[in-house]
């Protein structure tokens, strides 16, 4: 599935929810399923700064696609990390680097994108482009 | 009942909200309080009318500007009974007065021999900056420890100070946890070793009557937005004694006496401390917060507070897995609380859906936080304004955050 | 005519007032400037609704209060083009902003080694805190002089900058003459020799478009206060390269990463320099005011301020025994003049009664006064909701006040 | 006369007049009759604070009654000191000490009286009523 298709997928799983309790019931259960980093990323290296939880995100590159893990102590902060693992894993860092976040306005978290907002969702967002950046470089080296 | 809190509430514009179209429940007053509709009508009404620089005019705006200034001085002299009117220092807020207080008396009285003594239970605000000083005059900071109870460990403390102690700077009420800390018996011990003792007391003007010549501090500080004033304005008590001693702070106009590139002679207090233009407007609409404050009188107002706290805490308590924090300790205006192992930022955002304010996190207080080792707290944080009903939805919320994270 | 004064005094409350039974006239803009209702009811909006504490809330509210506050952040850095929203830190005026950079960029470069240069022209916010520091550092302060005209001498500047010199601190505009510096030419040569240049622009931002990049200073600052909007709030551009070197200035909650009673670190820009809970009613206030400038143009502005100057100044010295200070020195907004041999307080006193509010002394500005050899002066500082008429009447009161002393 | 009736005198001249600036010009004539102070106690210690123009004052005692002496380099300031030197001069250090100045009030200064105001009136009555507390002081000690 390309960038595009998973957010759509995302979109439509919340439209079926009519209220803010369901929404936030489903991004805990997303907490639940996060593909979790191992133990030896929890480092300050790791770790995202501006969120009110800890965040770590690591990532790791395999064959031309970016592998994103994460852990948080809060759920809905696992939720929501893993719904950008969800769409930015598995695929190539040019992807990443330019994929429109404009789906995250759709579900309805739209409360959470503004950059002064306590849950870092935008310094996630920031930090795995970032690293997308970094493996494109890379590659691109490598080519050379 | 003599305090009639629905009445009361209709002079706070702001707490009439819908929040994700439920009404607002504000309890996070500990952060900053709402204002009563004179203290906004009052600064609106002084940039209609007097709105001028202070002091130095000789023409009618001016002039009325200056009383009013002056007079909004007078009035938190009076309010918190200094001895006189030049012992009262405008700042910004309360982290300018600690600022102040921590950079001049430090620069004067503070060497590679010195300590200053400040608690566990302390903002970050009255944390930083002893420690910077401290490291600037080589001088060693100690800390006192909380007892199991989350008080303060007199007896530690009573072994701590000694000769070369030069202040201590301790929290009256504390914000994260609500700990009213014993700050006469503090003043006591530290005035029997002849050292002065500094008042953080952002919280505890709010909670009780303060008369600092009966307290015996030799400084307190407080913000008035905390205090249903503005904000950008901050009050430093400090003893003539110790204001005459210590240098300038801030330099600039206002300040000096006179100036030559030679030399510069400084103003007498309080100006000596107040530089630049000072913040008119909201100094007296501080005033004005003061008055309405007044008019319905701290006892009367702590009386119901104290009523609705120990209503939240036992509410809350009921609730099977809800942790408060300090608890048994003595406390105003805040339940600082955790529910099961839900984390704080988990909590907080369901509650927000609510429509309900509470503040989560370690409230600037992250020392006290790793010494009881979480990562900080849901905080509900109560003004007289508060109902027993917002309480009650407050447990309401708690109980659909239990089962959302089950 | 394009602009319509007489529509833009109806924004501003203030200006409807009868003083001594007379229209006010106010002629004291330099000292502080008067509001325009969109200010006012814009800070009396903010406490009826999203009034909160910033930055660290999960609540609804406090994100609210947050945006604003940083939108507000934004629109600073969009008016004045700065590179980066973090550039931007509030301060509480523009004594603080020059406090700040004084003290955190002092400890950090000067040294007994190190030259300061400031000028003959300062108020006294931009001269005492650097006597101070350099007084701490053991740097030495040299003072560009000014010309028989009451101009900057540039020539003694060229002379005196050298490899020594670490910081060039000038103000843009002169508050106490209206005298405009060649502020481009003197950051000219500064940066030839790589020295940086701090820019006091408590009156520029006030007269004149700013655009720190093109301007290319390294730090610029003022206080909302002059500039229509809020009391208490000021700002302070510094490029980023710097605020990145300078140690932190006040210290405690929110510049502050992380806090044990070991070791602290310190948040990134702009909230390493921004500590306490911040004026953020006045700031979203002063964003209302930089809409509204924004809204008239500050090219309409200064056009018709430059004309009611003009005017005044051909008006006042047709009086006989009248003399403009600075006569025929690039001004703006500032008419400093002494009426024959007549003290200034006698001079202000009965133009006070005329209704018309001026300011009289030394209008913070010593240095230059003693140059002068005078005791101070009268100041009529215009904005450019003072019209013609008003300038008549002034002229009519100084001919009363002549014939009173005569 | 009296300081009582030294102050209704005062405040009779000044029912005379019905506007401000007549009021004004009587200050100012007031101001050039006033008794100067000799040139060397133009000094930083005779100087009265808190005043926008500088105004010397020195006072001495010549058979149980103060002598009061001032100057300023502003005619107003002068004016107004002299008003409070037709008041207090040639009196009794007790009297001083003790004079009622409500008659400011009633002259129409009223605005000058408030102590933040800045042409330092309550200063130069402080300082006036100082060098009387001084010589009461002085009076005693000889006595005893
Ligand atoms: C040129 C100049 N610099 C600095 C200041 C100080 O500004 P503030 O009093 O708002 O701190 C002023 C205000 O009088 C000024 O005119
Ligand atoms: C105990 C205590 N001290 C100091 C402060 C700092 O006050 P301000 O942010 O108004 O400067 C606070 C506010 O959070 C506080 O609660």
């Amino acid at each position: 599935m390309s960038i595009q298709e998973t957010a759509t997928k995302i979109v439509n799983e919340f439209s079926l929810f009519d209220d803010w309790m369901d929404k936030y019931n489903h991004i805990i259960e997303m907490g639940k399923t996060l593909p979790m980093i191992d133990e030896k990323y929890k480092t300050d290296q790791y770790l995202i700064s501006g969120c009110q939880s800890r965040v770590w995100v690591s990532a790791e590159l395999a064959e031309g696609k970016v592998i994103f893990k994460a852990d948080s102590d809060a759920v809905i902060t696992k939720g929501i990390v893993n719904l950008l693992i969800r769409v930015f894993s598995n695929q190539a860092p040019e992807e990443i680097i330019d994929a429109d976040m404009s789906f995250i306005d759709e579900i309805g978290l739209k409360e959470h994108l503004s950059p002064t907002r306590s849950n870092g969702l935008v310094s996630m967002i920031k930090q795995m482009k970032l690293y997308a950046v970094v493996f494109k470089t890379k590659m691109k080296e490598q080519q050379a | 009942m003599s305090f009639d809190v629905l009445k009361i509430r209709k002079d706070f514009p702001a707490l009439h909200q819908q929040v994700y179209g439920k009404p607002l429940v504000y309890f996070d007053n500990a952060a900053t309080s709402q204002k009563p509709e004179a203290v906004i009508n009052q600064i609106a009404e002084y940039y209609r009318t007097i709105n001028s620089n202070v002091h130095r005019g000789v023409h009618y705006m001016s002039q009325q500007a200056t009383d009013a200034f002056e007079g909004s001085r007078k009035r938190i002299q009076e309010y918190i009974n200094a001895a006189n009117h030049h012992e009262i220092i405008i700042t910004k807020g309360a982290t300018d007065s600690i600022n102040l207080v921590a950079n001049s008396f430090g620069r004067k009285f503070l060497d590679e021999n010195a300590e200053v003594i400040i608690s566990s239970l302390e903002h970050h605000a009255n944390i930083v900056p002893w420690q910077v000083i401290c490291e600037k005059q080589k001088a060693k900071l100690r800390v006192i420890p909380v007892t199991e109870a989350g008080t303060l460990d007199l007896k530690a403390f009573e072994q701590m100070i000694n000769d070369k102690t030069k202040i201590v700077a301790v929290g009256h009420i504390s914000n994260a946890l609500g700990v009213v800390n014993p700050i006469k018996k503090i003043i006591a011990i530290a005035h029997q070793h002849n050292v002065p003792v500094m008042v953080d007391g952002a919280q505890g003007i709010v909670h009780d009557s303060i008369d600092v010549q009966a307290m015996g501090c030799d400084f307190y500080c407080f913000s008035s937005h905390k205090f249903y004033g503005p904000m950008g304005v901050g009050v430093l008590y400090g003893k003539e004694k110790w204001l005459e001693e210590m240098p300038p702070y801030q330099t600039g106009g206002e300040m000096i006496k006179s100036v030559t590139f030679e030399k510069t002679t400084y103003n007498e207090l309080p100006f000596k401390f107040e530089t630049g233009t000072p913040n008119v407007a909201d100094v007296i609409g501080f005033k004005s917060a003061i008055d309405y404050i007044d008019g319905i009188g701290m006892e009367s107002i702590k009386a119901y507070e104290d009523e609705i706290l120990d209503y939240g805490i036992k509410k809350l308590k009921a609730i099977d897995g809800v942790k408060i924090l300090a608890d048994g300790a003595p406390k105003a205006g805040v339940i600082s609380f955790l529910i099961d192992d839900i984390h704080p930022y988990d909590a907080g955002t369901i509650i927000d859906k609510f429509g309900i304010a509470v503040r989560t996190g370690n409230h600037c207080a992250q020392p006290i936080m790793d010494l009881l080792c979480i990562p900080g707290s849901i905080r509900a944080s109560l003004a007289f304004y508060n109902t027993k009903d917002e309480i009650d939805r407050l447990a309401e919320a708690i109980i659909t955050v239990k089962e959302m994270f089950a």
